[in-house]
């Protein structure tokens, strides 16, 4: 609850500040306090359980250690989000206040999300965080790409509320206590009534859309693409970890007692998205849309939470949001340094800049799942539960061989720093920076020690 | 009316805006088509509401009918929301191109 | 010390020490130094072997283990050495001969280069040792140690010339076919062990053990040992690669392709001859074996001009003689010709090399002829070893051949009269050697006759010695018939057995008579044929036939060589790029075929996107409600 | 036939009708007017399903505000039937077919439910401004508040978008 | 100290990772260079240490280590020396010295990286042999493979780096099946109970994987999915594409360290992990499995045969070595797994050798196509009786160490079924054709324009050498020692 208030508190700040403050450097730290307090705010009621002020008479929210824990990494990465790529952010346009502003909306709409305890919380908080995106997305304005994404993520984002909302209907409809609380929604262990199941195929379809799953991933790719950089850093990190999360929370809490009866619809899912996710990440050029790509094909690994749906896929997606965005993050900052985006543009990096390099590495084999890195840690727990779940073991060997893919298209970008000759592209001035590069090695330590011991992330969840 | 009745209706309207999404290529239109849906599930909401309302769920949860109502108005506020920001992308995007055909968005591809 | 046979191991010790120190200072000692030295250690292992025989011969035998091999539960492999009857004679011959070798090498290769020089005296110490370890090891793996042992040898000397293609050619044709026949005895020792456990003699030879195996293992494993034998022995069908093998120095060939190495493989049978004596049928094929290789050889020798090669197909054909008489169970016999046969094949070996000496390298006897009066000592003991082989009445090869030709009677009196022809064959192209070769005009070019001087004494003495030996090597088997007792059969019996067959004086005393008849015609036939020699045609039909070797080589070129050459081209362009690795980059290709194709349905429009959710849905809801 | 289902099915008819015009009409200014007449419909449905405040809002709100925005919008850029040509009639036909058949199939299997409860004229007083005004204000006091952030971001989208640079 | 705070095996793996780590700091390639050579010798005095405390029970606290990690998942770091791998950790430890000695002159543009992850590589290596535990062990399998995977691609030939990136995704490929393999027999295993008390349902522990609960449909199924893992690390055919083009693209020093320590990883992982977990899979697939490698033997031969590219005849020959391995392994006769288990170091011992001299010639000429090279012997005559040994060991001549291993790999396949042994014994003959028409071709003959030129190797070249030929010749007199090294491990995995 803290995170909901101050995140929302600190985005009508960042407003006013944007109406009162010229300067372009001030309210990037005035954000960066905001996120510290943020995180020390959601620290302090991960480690109590309790919030400062209690803003929920209808107890429509549910705090617990897990969803906090999984605030309290969302907040991390933002925090590393905005000392990595914060000054991009004064490059995009002139309301640099306002593009915080919106970050934080989305964080109070995140916050939303991962604590709803009513189907309604979700829906509001769904939104929250969608319509700040969609105009992040447009924020650079002159740039046609950007228009277009921002045009085509608002349309088909609007779609998808509509087919969020006849879900939602339907499971009000079907549900004979007409509530919509999750934990009031009565599953019996019969088979799933007709309403129940349509209200479900709906959710899941809108939800697919906002983890981009496939077959409803086709915003993703150019949306990323067209968005100013640094906001695709944001978009496709911490805000598709929170997608997932409530994805994950709606579907164990509401339907996990009829699991069985529409794994099938996860299978299909999750193999067609890693599968599109995959191939298609193969072909890219330009290293932007290849994480656009890449973003999807992770979903796809992430869906075997969905897919397993037991205690280790809950621990496997905080360490799956945990490894995904830092990593993500990461190679964003890098690719934010770069004048040329495509594969090539990296071409002897590691001559040039051998600790940009480095950890550039180190984050691409992270996003890989080679063991010692957070990635890998966060795939196996996702296997392990998928295997844990004993069904369709075919789609758990689909997965590895599809990550064997993925190897494809991230190394590439590796073979390109270390094993070809500099290019003629340049890197942006400030790469060389030695506080930037110091943060870039802290994030690749963090990184790492996530990958040797995340059991300290596990312990959040079971702290209170 | 039986509430079969309004969930064809529902669904109807559902699906006609669906489909005019599909043919249409002016960006206005197709919001519009968005709208179309919304309203689609509001009233199949208020539909439910009110069979909620007459059935056993009211006696054990007396809002059963109001909750309802009170989610379609977030709904129409959220769709106002979302217009404001949506027209502001529209009008954008035609100050910039000259028209708001979405065939015409395929810079990014592939 | 009391008893020199505890330390036999100091007999193939002291080659392997000649080795090293040659191979090690191969650069720094000077030829006179290398060449004492290697000479030395091989006589000193020829003393302790004298030493040994005659312990031996006092009834000792002795079995020393070393050290453990390999031991694991299933199998213990000693390094053990077994001295006996069979292993002390061979010991005489390999050290003795040996000896003679080296000392007659310090001269022959004395135009080498020291470190060469060198290199070729390790060689042969490494020789003498891996041939030591081959006759004195104590159970089957040990000998297999030296069998292979004695094979590298035998490689890397006959490619000792190693800037000659066709030399090196040799060397690995002969290699590799030895490693056929190797490939042979190493799968009866796995069978051996699968079948008892053991290898080595004692526990594998004792009745209990072979009670332990039924007829079918009998057989295989000796049939599989036979083959082992053909390859080292060079017999049908491996023996091809025992002519080529002259490429390799002249003493290499007296030593290593004439008097031990080649004589392996009936050691390895004699050794072995508690599980032949039980297969009959393998016996029937080493004899036919033997005899058809005895034939074949002899009849090739008939029609080569170079004087290594008919030598060479001659010792072929010998050791066919002495297969056959193993085949028909006569192993004193064999051992008996294997003796005899060491004797004056490397006095005749040596003699050729004298002769090459002389010639400064040529071989072709068509080019040369009146040797005798250039190089006396070399002709009268080349003339001994001829007499010897041809099996005249008082020589070392008449004896042990007219054994061999009487156990074949006893045997079977067909496989007699056709050893009794590859004997008159051999009388007639030996002679006709000698002949071309040391009698009449001289056919070489003025240059090479200007040249022409007898050998000096390093080559000449050895050539006596061998003389001598080839002269009286015979008596010590002398059999019954001719009043002797053979000493040797009643030396061997108690390593080889009784000789298998009694034939009655009379019948002996006719084979001799005819044998001896015979085989003086022969001679007769070779001496007015080419007593006045002089260069002809090109031969034509039977002849070229002969000539061509029965095109054996062609023959395995084609029929094995370059099929197995073609189908490693299939496997390596066809199944392994385009199969194989086709397969694995067509994988690669196809997830890249994938991601293009898959691209296309990122078209760009958000109609097209919203069409396919629409789909996407659609398929959802039909899953989920009607499959 | 009693008067609530000749009402229903007028209404229903009439949403309908104006649904597909809307979708149909060439000019853009015609759809607005098609889709206000279709949020009418819609509203006489809630009068009919007690919803008086939701009709209300409904009229006020979207057939008041948003469409006249829309209406606003469209003027503005000077809209008319030939700015849009005709589209592909294959993908037409594609895009008329798939969401057909999910109607269809939606239809085939809701219209299965043994449900049986039917939606009464005058019962019930829970659409009225009281009830849910003091459900609104105390049970959803935190999402009315929080909304308040989606109308500030719709604000400062309206400044980051709309403003000419 | 020892054992109390720190006890072999983490010196094992720790002293190579830090000096590598460290090694990424050196200023100079030279003191990198002479960094990694004294570390590795380290590394090799603290495993020949190992070697004299063999003793299961009194030495236990020496060999064995294990703390706690990833609890809730009932996993701990758990290494240990005992039989295999103590054989093939030194055989790691040993291997380094040799190949930093050998190349000691070798001029390696950006040194302090290569050796740093050349050290890496080797505690990655060192950590596959040691691990108890499966998921230290994927971790070790994975780690060991990623500075391979860089150092083949930043100092290999031209086409580096989609052959490289091919060997990469291969055993990547491999090594996910055996993570679900692992994973799925995870979750048959019992629980485990910590020391301090807490517990997991299941438990990563080699202990406890053998006693995993498993069906026969089960152990079939897994023991693929193991096995194809460890196969493509082996690689026996048809798995092994990648492996020539590998060898022939890698610099040669990590060639060394690929084809004589990575490959026995995959029969490492089928000692210590596959036969052990699936026992009756393993007996009932032996057939299939020894099937293909003889195929494997004969096919590559004749393969090698073909080639004029002298790696890649080197790699084919190896793929033919390790068919036969594999085939002893899986007849489950004593005699053949012991022969394997001597024959995994001493082939290693060669192939390292070979390799050496390979490089040594390449560097010298210039060219690595047979065809071009010729009267290298009276160049460079140590060289050339450096080669003619190790080839010689190569092909498995008695008194070459390689020759009591394959003894007894041939006589238990000759007891698991005839015809195998027969059809394996084909390679024999077609491995001395391919060796000797190499050594003809490289060395004997006129030398010519490419060779003329050509001095013999230099003193470091000729001591690494001279040493890999007395290992050779002392554990070919005298192999015993190998066979009590190893003869722990074989109750696991002698079945018949």
């Amino acid at each position: 609850m803290n995170a909901i208030l101050f995140s929302a508190i600190w985005g009508v700040l960042m407003m006013f500040c944007g109406a009162f403050v010229k300067s372009k450097a001030v309210p990037r730290y005035i954000a960066l306090t905001g996120i510290v307090l943020l995180f020390a705010m959601n620290a302090m009621e991960l480690n109590s359980g309790l919030p400062l002020f209690n803003i929920d008479p209808a107890e429509m929210l549910r705090t617990n250690s897990f969803n906090l824990s999984f605030l309290a990494i969302v907040f991390g990465a933002t925090l590393f989000y905005f000392l990595l790529s914060g000054s991009e952010v004064e490059k995009v346009g002139e309301h640099v206040a306002e593009y915080f502003a919106l970050m934080f909306f989305v964080l109070c709409g995140i916050s939303l999300m991962a604590t709803f305890n009513t189907l309604l919380i979700l829906f509001i908080g769904v939104e929250i965080m969608s319509i700040p995106l969609y105009i992040l997305t447009g924020s650079d304005k002159r740039n046609l790409k950007s228009n277009e994404a921002s045009l085509k993520y608002f349309l088909m984002g609007c779609f998808s509320t509509g087919i969020m909302l006849m879900g939602i209907t339907f499971i009000y409809g079907g549900n004979p206590n007409g509530s919509f609380y999750i934990n009031n929604i009565p599953m019996g262990t019969g088979d799933m009534p007709v309403m129940i199941a349509t209200g479900l195929i709906f959710l899941l379809v809108s939800m697919a859309f906002k983890v981009s799953a496939a077959p409803f991933h086709f915003w993703t790719p150019d949306v990323y693409d067209g968005a100013p950089t640094v906001f695709t850093s944001f978009m496709s990190t911490i805000v598709k970890a929170a997608g997932f999360f409530a994805f994950l929370r709606l579907f164990e809490q509401v339907f996990g007692v009829m699991h069985a009866q529409w794994q099938m619809l996860i299978v299909v899912i999750t193999a067609a998205t890693l599968l599109i996710g995959n191939l298609t990440a193969v072909f890219q050029q330009s290293v932007k849309r290849m994480l656009a790509y890449s973003s999807i094909a992770q979903a796809g690994f992430m869906l075997l939470a969905l897919f397993a749906l037991n205690d280790k896929a809950k621990e496997g997606i905080l360490l799956y949001s945990a490894a995904y965005s830092l990593s993500t993050i990461g190679i964003f900052a890098v690719l934010l340094k770069m004048e040329d985006y495509t594969v090539d543009g990296f071409n002897g990096l590691a001559k040039k800049q051998p600790i940009l390099a480095l950890v550039a590495t180190i984050f691409l084999l992270s996003l890989t799942g080679i063991p010692l890195t957070a990635g890998f840690q966060a795939k196996f727990y996702m296997l392990m539960a998928a295997v844990e779940n004993g069904q369709q073991f075919w789609l758990v060997i689909f997965a590895v061989l599809m990550a064997a893919v993925s190897a494809y298209y991230y190394f590439r970008v590796i073979q390109a720093m270390y094993f070809k000759e500099p290019g003629t592209s340049s890197l942006v001035n400030s790469a060389g920076n030695s506080g930037f590069q110091a943060l870039l090695v802290v994030l690749a330590i963090l990184i790492l020690v996530l990958g040797v011991y995340p059991e300290f992330l596990i312990g959040w969840m079971y702290h209170l | 009316m039986d509430i079969k009745a309004y969930i064809a209706l529902s669904l109807v309207l559902f699906s006609i805006g669906m489909v005019g999404i599909l043919m249409r290529r002016n960006a206005i239109i197709i919001f519009m088509c968005v709208e179309l849906m919304l309203n689609a599930v509001n009233l199949l909401l208020v539909a439910f509401s009110k069979m909620h309302a007459v059935g056993e769920a009211a006696k054990a949860l007396p809002t059963v009918a109001s909750d309802a109502q009170i989610f379609v108005f977030f709904i129409m506020v959220v769709a106002a929301a979302e217009v404001s920001v949506g027209l502001a992308i529209i009008v954008m995007l035609y100050r910039n191109t000259h028209s708001i055909d979405v065939n015409f968005l395929n810079r990014l591809k592939n | 010390m009391n008893n020199v046979l505890d330390i036999v191991w100091l007999i193939p010790l002291l080659p392997l020490i000649g080795f090293l120190v040659n191979g090690m200072g191969r650069k720094v000692l000077p030829k006179s130094v290398s060449g004492f030295f290697g000479s030395l250690v091989v006589l000193a292992a020829f003393l302790l072997s004298c030493l040994v025989f005659i312990q031996v011969k006092n009834g000792q035998t002795h079995t020393a283990h070393l050290f453990d091999f390999i031991r694991i539960d299933s199998l213990k492999i000693g390094f053990e050495f077994t001295i006996d009857q069979l292993s002390s004679l061979f010991l005489l011959i390999i050290t003795g001969i040996g000896f003679l070798i080296h000392v007659y090498s310090t001269a022959y290769m004395h135009d080498e280069p020291a470190p060469d020089f060198a290199k070729y005296f390790a060689y042969l110490n490494l020789f003498v040792f891996s041939m030591l370890l081959l006759v004195m090891g104590g159970n089957l793996v040990v000998m297999f140690i030296g069998w292979e042992g004695v094979g590298l040898c035998s490689y890397l000397l006959i490619g000792y010339w190693f800037k000659k293609n066709d030399y090196t050619n040799a060397a690995k044709k002969a290699f590799v076919m030895n490693r056929i026949g190797d490939l042979g005895f190493l799968l009866a020792i796995f069978w051996l062990i699968a079948k008892t456990g053991h290898v080595d003699y004692q526990t594998i030879f004792s009745q209990a053990t072979l009670d332990k195996l039924s007829q079918a293992d009998i057989t295989g494993i000796t049939l599989l040992l036979f083959l082992g034998a053909t390859g080292k022995s060079a017999q049908i069908p491996l023996y091809t690669w025992l002519p080529d093998a002259m490429a390799g120095p002249t003493p290499v060939s007296a030593l290593i392709h004439a008097a031990t190495m080649v004589t392996a493989g009936i050691y390895m049978v004699a050794r072995s001859h508690a599980l032949f004596s039980l297969a009959e049928f393998t016996q029937t094929i080493i004899a036919i074996t033997g005899l058809a290789t005895a034939l074949l050889a002899a009849s090739i020798a008939i029609r080569q001009n170079d004087i290594k090669k008919v030598l060479a197909y001659s010792t072929v054909s010998q050791l066919g003689f002495m297969f056959l008489a193993l085949g028909t169970g006569n192993y004193v016999a064999a051992v008996f010709h294997v003796l005899t046969h060491a004797f004056f094949k490397a006095l005749m070996f040596l003699g050729s090399g004298s002769v090459i000496h002389a010639m400064g390298g040529e071989q072709d006897i068509r080019k040369m002829g009146g040797l005798h009066k250039h190089m006396k000592v070399t002709s009268i003991t080349f003339f001994i070893g001829c007499l010897a082989i041809a099996g005249i009445p008082g020589f070392s090869g008449f004896f042990s051949k007219d054994e061999i030709l009487a156990g074949t009677y006893a045997h079977a009196p067909w496989m007699f009269a056709l050893a009794l022809f590859a004997a008159l064959m051999t009388a007639f192209y030996m002679f006709r050697l000698y002949i071309l070769t040391f009698t009449g005009t001289f056919r070489g070019s003025e240059e090479q006759e200007q040249h022409l001087h007898e050998s000096p004494s390093a080559m000449t003495i050895p050539l006596v010695v061998l003389a001598v030996l080839s002269v009286v090597g015979g008596y010590i088997g002398i059999p019954a018939a001719l009043g002797g007792n053979h000493w040797l059969a009643a030396f061997l019996k108690p390593a080889t057995g009784e000789v298998a067959h009694h034939l009655d004086h009379g019948t002996e005393y006719a084979l001799m008579g005819i044998s001896t008849l015979l085989v003086l015609a022969s001679i007769g036939f070779a001496w007015f044929k080419f007593k006045s020699y002089q260069a002809e045609d090109e031969p034509t039909g039977f002849a070229k036939i002969l000539v061509y070797k029965w095109y054996v080589d062609e023959f395995y070129d084609a029929a094995i060589v370059k099929p197995i050459r073609s189908v490693s081209g299939i496997f390596d362009r066809l199944i392994e790029k385009k199969g194989i690795d086709g397969f694995v980059n067509g994988i690669g290709r196809a997830v890249n075929y994938g991601g293009r194709q898959l691209r296309w349905l990122q078209s760009g429009q958000v109609g097209a996107y919203i069409l396919l959710m629409v789909i996407g849905m659609l398929l959802l809801f039909i899953i989920q409600f009607y499959l | 036939m009693n008067i609530t289902t000749l009402l229903f099915i007028i209404l229903s008819v009439v949403a309908a009708f104006a649904g597909i015009m809307m979708i149909t009409s060439k000019n853009p200014v015609h759809s607005i007017l098609w889709l206000i007449v279709v949020f009418f419909a819609i509203s006489g449905h809630y009068i009919m399903l007690n919803a008086q405040f939701l009709a209300i809002v409904n009229i006020i709100v979207y057939a008041g505000a948003i469409m006249v925005l829309f209406l606003f919008v469209v003027m503005l850029m000077n809209l008319n039937a030939d700015t849009e040509p005709v589209k592909n009639y294959r993908l037409r036909l594609i895009g008329v077919i798939s969401g057909g058949s999910l109607l269809l199939v939606l239809l085939a299997a809701l219209m299965d439910i043994d449900k049986q409860q039917l939606v009464q004229m005058n019962v019930g007083d829970a659409g009225l401004i009281k009830e849910l005004g003091k459900n609104l204000f105390t049970n959803y006091v935190l999402p009315f508040e929080i909304s308040s952030v989606l109308f500030l971001s719709a604000m400062i989208g309206a400044v980051i978008i709309g403003k000419k640079q | 100290m020892l054992g109390t705070y720190i006890t072999f095996p983490e010196l094992l793996i720790w002293l190579p990772l830090l000096l590598g780590i460290i090694s990424f700091f050196t200023s100079t390639g030279k003191a990198a260079k002479n960094l990694a050579l004294a570390g590795s010798f380290l590394v090799l005095a603290v495993s020949v240490t190992t070697l004299f405390y063999t003793d299961i029970q009194a030495h236990h606290k020496y060999n064995n280590v294990n703390y706690y990690w990833l609890k809730y998942i009932g996993n701990s770091f758990n290494i240990g020396i005992d039989s295999t791998g103590r054989l093939l950790s030194f055989l790691t430890a040993l291997a380094f010295p040799l190949i930093f000695l050998g190349t000691y002159r070798h001029d390696m543009k950006n040194a302090p990286a290569y050796f740093g992850l050349m050290l890496l590589a080797q505690a990655g290596l060192m950590g596959v042999f040691l691990a108890k535990d499966a998921l230290v062990f994927y971790f070790f399998w994975e780690l060991a493979l990623i500075p391979v995977y860089f150092l083949c691609s930043q100092w290999g030939g031209e086409k580096r780096i989609p052959v490289t990136f091919k060997f990469f995704v291969y055993t990547f490929v491999g090594s996910l099946l055996m993570l679900i393999g692992i994973l799925y027999v995870y979750q048959h295993t019992a629980a485990r109970v910590f020391e301090d008390g807490t517990s997991s349902a299941h438990s990563f522990a080699l202990a406890h994987f053998m006693n995993a609960q498993l069906t026969a449909t089960e152990q079939n199924c897994l023991f693929w999915l193991f096995f194809v893992a460890f196969a493509i690390k082996m690689p026996i055919f048809p798995f092994h594409t990648w492996q020539p083009d590998t060898y022939d693209q890698s610099p040669t020093p990590v060639t060394m360290v690929l084809s004589g320590i990575m490959v026995k990883m995959g029969l490492f992982g089928v000692i210590r992990w596959l036969i052990p977990i699936f026992p009756e899979a393993a007996d009932k697939f032996d057939s299939i499995i020894i099937f293909f490698s003889i195929t494997g033997i004969l096919y590559a031969s004749a393969i090698a045969w073909m080639q004029d590219n002298l790696k890649k005849l080197v790699a084919y020959s190896s793929i033919a070595h390790i068919g036969l391995m594999c085939a002893a392994l899986f007849t489950g006769r004593e005699m053949g797994v012991q022969g394997m288990m001597i024959q995994m170091f001493t082939h290693g011992v060669n192939i390292i050798g070979l390799w050496l001299v390979v490089d040594m010639i390449e560097r010298k000429t210039g060219v690595r196509q047979i065809s071009q090279l010729g009267g290298l012997a009276s160049r460079a005559p140590f060289l050339t009786i450096m080669l003619v040994v190790v080839a010689l060991a190569n092909i498995a001549l008695p008194l070459t160490n390689a020759f009591p291993g394959e003894f007894l790999m041939f006589a238990g396949l000759f007891q698991f079924n005839t015809w195998y042994a027969v059809t394996a014994g084909i390679g024999i003959i077609l491995s001395a054709v391919y060796t000797l028409n190499m050594i003809q071709k490289i060395f004997y003959g006129e030398t010519n324009t490419v060779t003329s030129t050509v001095g013999d190797i230099s003193w470091n070249e000729k001591l690494t050498l001279a040493v890999i030929v007395l290992i050779i010749f002392i554990t070919g007199v005298y192999p015993q020692p190998l066979i009590d090294l190893t003869r722990d491990a074989l109750p696991m995995i002698v079945t018949k």
